[in-house]
């Protein structure tokens, strides 16, 4: 009796969406700690500017995921709503980045002093950026082209527009501050990119939870003629998903720019559209739109960090590294498909029943 | 006299468009020969070049060579230019046919790969257009082209992993940040290094790709931070790639400069990388040379004055900064 | 035209959207000879958009065929590089033919369609998950297996990829009074041959239609007795396959091996099926249009570079800008005739 | 078959289920909604697979394997499933025959000309060139028949063919049945009209919550046995209803709440007036593709309306989307479930509150608590067969989903409900419940437009009816002149 009451959670665990980015995340993990504990180490140092920063494998994944994480929440949105995927983040990523830079830079490309308040740059970012997604909505909305296509236009000229809106130039800022989104503030020791990860999380969840856009989306990716005649707007909504992606693109934008205090707009924020699709993939979210999981996605993101940061640290050559990363995201995939998952179910409760056969 | 065969078997409306298409352009051209050799005459004798160039935002070096070339193949100085931009090899090489069929006197040319150009440049001679190449040499028979105007990248190597050693340092494990593997750039560069590692004993950290990107720079040199194991030198073959790890050493406390515990090396000579020499945080910065134009315009002027190329291939002058020995007038005068 | 007018509500959304696409091809195409003349006039031209783009167009009636049955395959570009590395040092360093070189082309070809035809088929995995893997494992192994690009100089292949098929009459004189013949590259040809037949799967046969069938609504298809399962097999293996051939041609027009080749190329062959008239969204498509759909895409890119804009980041924009005039006037389009 | 099992997650939707069927025999397989019927047929076609147990063929000594709808067409067993299942992207033509004929070419001459004969032999109104996606629904199943009749089949499966279809088809439909019938086909069907059943079977199989109840003699079993067979209890009589109806007086004095003047949309439906009082039930009547949903669409703003005005207790309001009319108290259940209903993936609960949470707008959403609550007393009020209120509503049966839209409308209590073919696809007890629902809202005031194929029911409940012809209203009945020849010569146009 105990056994099929363990049995039956068991299932359920399997059958909980969350539980596919979970156990890659935790797979990856007992794998590092099988090669080589050193991964878990996390010491608290001093970076040359004196001030407290916690370091090591686990805060580097944290650190470096967040764009990911930052971009997995906008594009499981647009995921669930259209039905489609943006492939023009990275762009537009650039674009936000260059716009910053623009602002704060004021026109000239190596400014002593910073022309304008961080926070304006970025409230302009955002403007910009939200356009870009405005652009696509409407594309993908109202005149109904398939959501990657739509966006495959900026991804053709969001890197030339980047570079056009600073002439060419590639502006470096000096200033101290600005560089504390992309590493730490004074007297944190957490990486700021993760802190502004774990904001954006937080925003997402109470939008989440004080208004109704998770079941709109829902509903609007998996019926449009029933959200329809249910008094829904679905135009609207899917172009609302396309702005609040804007969002995140435009945090990332900050993030990355504030990395290096510079831009190379033909490699900044690189490919980074494919690791955001595949972070809402691996969070076991149908890439066909409808019903969603935003923990999972965002998990999904930070396993492809770990993946990725796994991969450095056994000095695996990083133009190779895709191969590897391929191979772990088939395994990854093939184990969680459904068919796969009921086979492993089927073959469990053979070896369970055979069990209690023996036993009783 | 349809040539084109697809047309024929594809649709029924398209075919008799095609034909017509065709036929028409078959008629003209003739005719559009004489009207093109028309246009050239009448636009007072300038001189059509074709270039074809990296896309000017990779790099702070591309953005100098391409304002460069852009200041000097202008109407005033007797050209008429039309430009092409890709980082990719093959849409290089349709733009070079491209050029060839609008025919331009002179193709300039900067290679995004050293392979893959030999066949290209044959139907480049066929048509009867002269090719120069600016910045980066190729994989291709002298022949093929009037001159080549580059860097010497092995050298600029040299020159860097020379000064390296004299550092005279009591170990050298260094971590090496190689840009997109198989550029001109890139051989050029890490084969020296490569060749001191193999002769001197030195200690290769970690040798990466980072592919001119900062981010992915910074990426690495982290990684091996968070190994905890030692290093002295990052030899960056980009200044981009230099302030990624710099980066990545600042927030972990970890000093570079001279007289610090790690030695920072790039290279291109951008203002900002010169400016960070100037206060001692980087060491080192080769210089590689983008203004290529001038030399460009001399070849041009030579071979319309109906002269020799006295030499086919003209290696760039290039320096080498000591972050010790530099200079404010430096920083000025090299700095891109 | 009045004819075509009159009938376009009758016309089935693929007709429709394939009509749309050629007429603006040759609309742009006269256009340009009109007003830019220059080397628009010259068929060279022409020949050598086919030339380079034979690989694009063999590669995209690949792509077409997985998104008429309502996949996507996005490994495309990386197999070609993939194909075009392990060629090259096939002949280069184990001094091999050219024939064994076509061999690994469509063994690599086939190896990454069953792969990939199995997970998508079989185990039910999401097509742009599987293929983004297949995209990420081919670069990755195009690096592992030579990091360094390089020329080809194996004499048997160079004597291939110099072969012209020569095409009278169309030949022009070039600067120096010589008159030069017009050519294709012989992977034309192949282009040309792989259009035909697979224009002449989707339309003649059975299986052709089953994919149709598949994209339109798998669940139907089941029901009507359809192996929704092995249809999608096949059209990724085709895909793939037409990857490995792509591969080649592109290989036998370039010449050398690099893991830069082709990037960006599955973006293209997307693109090309879509403008083209093939849907994303599956049970739509024809293998005429995406023909035309390579012509189209890089005439506009031609169009760009030769109207001679003066700063970079214009040929980025206005590629943009014409793709999404494109792609507006086709969605308007479609709208007005459901209407 | 025998011994059939077969669950899904959390429903075991077949226990034990043995079924039998002679050469040449109509057999009916009736049972209520969720009872189990089309996911036995989808176990025999091979579309599921099953549990446990094994199907035998007659040629065959050993059980045969049917692992999926081909296997079932390769041993002579055509199907024409619930929901139409054709592919919409493709010609009639092919439709009628892709995945059944041999060989690996295509011959588009050969199969337009064979297409075109079953068309004409059947008297469906399309030609065989023609997108399918651009057919009516009733073409469509037609068409759906006209595939399955045309395989040389042993055995022939129509699950519930007649719920799109009218009259005259339908007889159309019979006839062929008693053809093939005559020539030894097996044929199974489903319906949930009994009349239908009793006009052509021989045979009874009966089902009840995935288990057999048993089978029959059509000659031993009259209407009322087979009714409690299915429903597992006696049904109150029909006449009930009818005496419940007589509450409505209709007084000239009350005003109307809704009027609509001129009201036309871009669906092509002509100007037309209506108007309905407060605790009445009215309804459109008509010959299929007369319009009467287009009407009803018209008034809940749900295609793009063109001109015209609506008025709510004499003020008029603007109705422009079904939000406008959801804020003015309309509701309306659509009559494309799967299309316009349902959203497949949301839960039960989900898809209950859609409606109401729409209106309260995007800033208060309903608490997870208050949702249950909801879901929970809707489940029970309308007695719905689900697992859970967690369930995906796909995965509920079709006359459970019906119930479950019928849920999410009433919590939004409107004052104006429409309901399009609600009853269509649904078992007789359900039906009745839902007919005696409607009575019971309009008592407590509720106006109710209700539109049905079947005249009957039109009868039982509406105390008047707008009849229509070719997208026009071409009369109105109400008390005396209710009745079904009346009716009948209204919409031939015999009055006019
Ligand atoms: N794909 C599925 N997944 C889960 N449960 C299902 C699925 N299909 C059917 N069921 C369940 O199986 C039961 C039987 O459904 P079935 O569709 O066979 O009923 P039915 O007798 O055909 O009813 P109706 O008359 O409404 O069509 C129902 O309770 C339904 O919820
Ligand atoms: N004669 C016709 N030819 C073609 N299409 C028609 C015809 N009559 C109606 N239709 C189409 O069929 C659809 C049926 O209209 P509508 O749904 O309003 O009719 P209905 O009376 O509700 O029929 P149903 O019984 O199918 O619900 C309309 O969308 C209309 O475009
Ligand atoms: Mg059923
Ligand atoms: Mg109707």
């Amino acid at each position: 009796m105990k056994d099929m009451k363990t049995k039956f959670s068991v299932k359920n665990i399997f059958r909980n969406q969350i539980f596919i980015p979970i156990a890659a995340m935790l797979l990856l993990l007992i794998f590092n700690l099988i090669l080589d504990p050193s991964f878990f180490k996390v010491t608290l140092g001093y970076n040359s500017a004196g001030n407290p920063v916690l370091s090591g494998y686990l805060i580097t994944i944290l650190d470096s995921g967040s764009e990911l994480a930052i971009l997995a929440i906008g594009m499981t949105l647009v995921t669930a709503a259209t039905g489609g995927q943006d492939i023009s983040v990275g762009a537009t990523a650039a674009i936000a980045g260059s716009v910053i830079l623009r602002v704060l830079c004021g026109g000239n490309s190596r400014p002593e002093h910073m022309q304008a308040p961080i926070i304006v740059a970025f409230l302009v970012a955002v403007l910009a950026s939200m356009l870009c997604g405005a652009f696509n909505g409407i594309l993908v909305a109202y005149f109904k082209i398939q959501p990657m296509v739509a966006t495959l236009i900026l991804y053709t000229a969001g890197r030339s527009i980047a570079a056009w809106i600073n002439n060419n130039e590639l502006p470096v800022i000096s200033d101290e501050s600005f560089s504390y989104f992309g590493g730490f503030i004074p007297g944190i020791c957490i990486p700021t990119p993760f802190l502004i990860a774990l904001l954006c999380i937080i925003v997402t969840v109470l939008v989440m939870k004080f208004t109704t856009l998770g079941l709109y989306t829902q509903a609007v990716g998996i019926n449009e003629h029933s959200s329809k005649l249910n008094g829904l707007n679905p135009i609207f909504i899917k172009f609302i998903t396309f702005v609040i992606l804007g969002v995140c693109v435009a945090v990332v934008g900050l993030i990355k720019v504030s990395r290096i205090s510079t831009i190379n707009y033909s490699v900044i924020a690189k490919d980074i559209e494919m690791d955001a699709i595949l972070a809402v993939a691996l969070g076991g979210n149908a890439l066909g739109g409808g019903k969603f999981n935003m923990t999972a996605s965002i998990i999904g993101a930070y396993v492809i960090q770990c993946l990725t940061t796994t991969l450095y640290k056994f000095n695996v050559q990083s133009d190779a590294l895709p191969a590897y990363k391929a191979v772990v995201v088939i395994l990854l995939v093939v184990s969680s498909a459904p068919t796969v998952r009921a086979w492993f179910t089927k073959t469990w409760a053979g070896i369970t029943a055979k069990n209690v056969k023996e036993v009783g | 006299a349809c040539g084109n065969s697809s047309d024929s078997a594809s649709t029924d409306t398209a075919n008799d468009a095609a034909t017509t298409d065709d036929a028409a352009t078959a008629d003209t051209t003739a005719t559009d020969d004489a009207a093109a050799a028309d246009d050239s005459a009448s636009s007072g004798d300038l001189i059509k070049v074709g270039i074809i160039n990296n896309d000017p935002n990779e790099s702070g070096y591309r953005t100098a060579n391409d304002k460069s070339m852009k200041e000097m193949f202008t109407a005033e100085n007797g050209y008429e230019a039309s430009f092409a931009y890709s980082l990719k090899n093959d849409e290089q090489i349709t733009a070079a046919q491209k050029f060839i069929q609008d025919g331009v006197d002179y193709l300039l040319l900067s290679a995004a790969d050293v392979s893959g150009w030999d066949s290209v440049l044959q139907d480049v001679a066929d048509a009867g257009v002269r090719v120069i190449l600016f910045d980066r040499t190729i994989d291709a028979d002298e022949s093929l082209y009037e001159a080549s105007i580059v860097s010497d990248m092995a050298k600029e190597g040299e020159t860097a992993v020379t000064w390296l050693k004299d550092q005279g340092l009591d170990e050298y494990n260094i971590i090496h940040l190689q840009g997109v593997m198989g550029s001109a750039a890139q051989v050029g560069r890490s084969g020296a290094l490569d060749e001191a590692v193999k002769n001197d004993g030195w200690k290769l950290v970690t040798q990466q790709t980072a592919e001119w990107n900062a981010e992915k720079a910074q990426q690495i040199v982290q990684s091996v931070i968070d190994s905890g194991e030692k290093f002295n030198v990052i030899y960056a073959e980009s200044d981009d790639m230099a302030k990624g790890a710099v980066a990545a050493l600042d927030k972990a406390n970890i000093s570079h400069g001279v007289g610090k515990d790690v030695v920072v090396m790039g290279f291109d000579c951008n203002k900002w990388a010169l400016e960070e020499l100037l206060n001692q945080n980087w060491n080192y910065d080769g210089q590689c040379n983008p203004f290529q134009a001038t030399y460009i315009d001399e070849v041009i002027k030579t071979i319309e004055g109906g002269g020799e190329v006295a030499e086919k291939t003209i290696i760039m002058d290039e320096k080498g900064f000591d972050a010790t020995t530099i200079t404010q007038d430096d920083v000025d005068s090299y700095g891109i | 035209m009045q004819k075509s007018k009159f009938s376009l509500k009758n016309l089935t959304d693929t007709n429709l959207l394939l009509m749309i696409t050629i007429v603006v091809f040759f609309v742009m195409y006269i256009a340009a000879m009109i007003f830019l003349k220059a080397g628009f006039l010259k068929p060279q031209t022409f020949f050598n958009i086919l030339n380079a783009n034979a690989s694009l167009i063999i590669v995209s009636c690949g792509m077409s065929l997985v998104m008429i049955t309502g996949g996507i395959d996005i490994s495309v570009g990386g197999v070609v590089a993939l194909v075009s590395m392990c060629c090259a040092v096939y002949l280069d360093f184990h001094n091999g033919s050219v024939f064994g070189a076509v061999l690994i082309a469509l063994a690599i070809g086939l190896g990454f369609g069953i792969v990939q035809g199995f997970l998508v088929a079989y185990l039910d995995i999401q097509p742009f998950i599987v293929s983004l893997a297949g995209m990420f494992f081919a670069r990755g192994m195009t690096t592992i297996v030579n990091t360094n690009p390089f020329n080809v100089s194996n004499e048997q292949f160079v004597a291939a990829k110099n072969t012209r098929v020569i095409i009278p009459g169309l030949g022009t004189m070039n600067k120096l009074g010589k008159y030069v013949d017009a050519y294709v590259e012989i992977g034309v040809v192949v282009a040309l041959i792989i259009v035909v037949l697979f224009f002449c799967l989707l339309r003649w046969t059975k299986l052709g239609r089953s994919f149709y069938a598949v994209g339109g609504n798998q669940q139907s298809a089941l029901m009507l007795g359809i192996n929704v399962k092995r249809t999608k097999f096949i059209s990724h293996l085709l895909c793939s396959l037409m990857a490995g051939i792509g591969g080649f041609v592109y290989f036998l027009h370039v010449g050398s091996g690099s893991a830069s080749h082709a990037m960006g190329m599955e973006m293209n062959a997307i693109a090309s099926s879509i403008i083209g008239g093939t849907m994303l969204t599956g049970g739509v498509g024809n293998i005429i249009g995406t023909f035309f759909g390579v012509l189209s895409l890089s005439t506009i890119q031609n169009i760009v570079s030769s109207v001679g804009l003066d700063q970079a980041w214009w040929t980025g924009i206005t590629i943009a800008a014409m793709l999404c005039l494109f792609l507006v006037v086709q969605s308007v389009v479609i709208a007005r005739k459901k209407r | 078959m025998k011994n059939i099992h077969k669950s899904f997650p959390g429903v075991r939707a077949l226990q034990a289920v043995d079924f039998t069927l002679c050469e040449g025999e109509i057999h009916a397989l009736m049972g209520e909604n969720g009872a189990g019927k089309s996911t036995l047929i989808k176990v025999l076609t091979g579309v599921y697979s099953k549990d446990s147990g094994d199907i035998f063929l007659k040629g065959h000594d050993k059980a045969v394997a049917i692992h999926s709808p081909q296997d079932a067409q390769n041993l002579g067993i055509s199907t024409v499933y619930q929901e139409i299942t054709l592919c919409p992207n493709l010609s009639v033509a092919e439709n009628m025959f892709i995945g059944r004929t041999k060989g690996f070419g295509q011959n588009w001459k050969k199969m337009n000309a064979e297409a075109d004969r079953i068309l004409k032999s059947l008297d469906i109104p399309a030609k065989a060139t023609q997108q399918l996606g651009s057919c009516s629904l009733a073409v469509q199943q037609m068409i759906a028949i006209g595939r399955a009749v045309d395989m040389d089949c042993k055995v022939l499966i129509l699950d519930e063919p007649t719920s799109s279809l009218d009259e005259g088809e339908v007889e159309k439909l019979f006839k062929l049945m008693r053809d093939l019938k005559a020539k030894g086909v097996g044929i199974i069907f489903v319906t949930h009209f009994l009349d239908q059943v009793y006009e052509v079977c021989d045979k009874i199989t009966v089902l009840r919550d995935g288990q057999l109840v048993g089978e029959y003699e059509i000659e031993n079993l009259p209407r009322v046995q087979l009714v409690s067979k299915m429903l597992g209890k006696e049904l109150d009589d029909m006449s009930d209803i009818k005496s419940e109806q007589s509450t409505y007086k209709d007084s000239d004095n009350n005003a109307p709440v809704f009027e609509a003047a001129g009201l036309c949309s871009d669906a092509g439906i002509k100007l037309f007036d209506f108007y309905i009082k407060k605790g009445e039930v009215n309804g459109f009547t008509g010959l299929l593709g007369s319009g009467r949903s287009e009407c009803v669409r018209a008034i809940f703003g749900a295609d793009r309306i063109t001109g015209g005005t609506v008025k709510k207790n004499g003020k008029t309001v603007k109705i422009t989307k079904p939000i406008d009319a959801m804020k003015n108290g309309i509701a309306y259940l659509p009559e494309d479930r799967k299309r316009d209903g349902i959203v497949g993936d949301l839960s039960v609960r989900d898809n209950i509150i859609l409606a109401l949470q729409v209106m309260q707008g995007f800033f208060k959403p309903i608490s997870k608590a208050q949702a249950y609550k909801y879901a929970d007393e809707y489940i029970k009020l309308l007695s719905i067969k689900t697992a859970s209120a967690d369930t995906p509503i796909k995965s509920l049966s079709g006359g459970n989903q019906q119930k479950v839209l019928i849920g999410r409308w009433l919590l939004t209590h409107p004052e104006y409900l429409i309901l399009d073919e609600p009853t269509r696809g649904i078992d007789v007890g359900t039906k009745i419940d839902i007919q005696k629902l409607v009575l019971k809202l309009a008592s407590e005031g509720m106006s109710v437009t209700f539109i049905s194929s079947e005249t009957d029911e039109m009868l039982r409940t509406c105390s008047r009816l707008v009849v229509m012809r070719d997208r026009k209203v071409v009369g109105e009945l109400s008390g005396e002149d209710l009745t079904q020849n009346k009716i009948m010569s209204t919409i031939a146009g015999g009055d006019k």
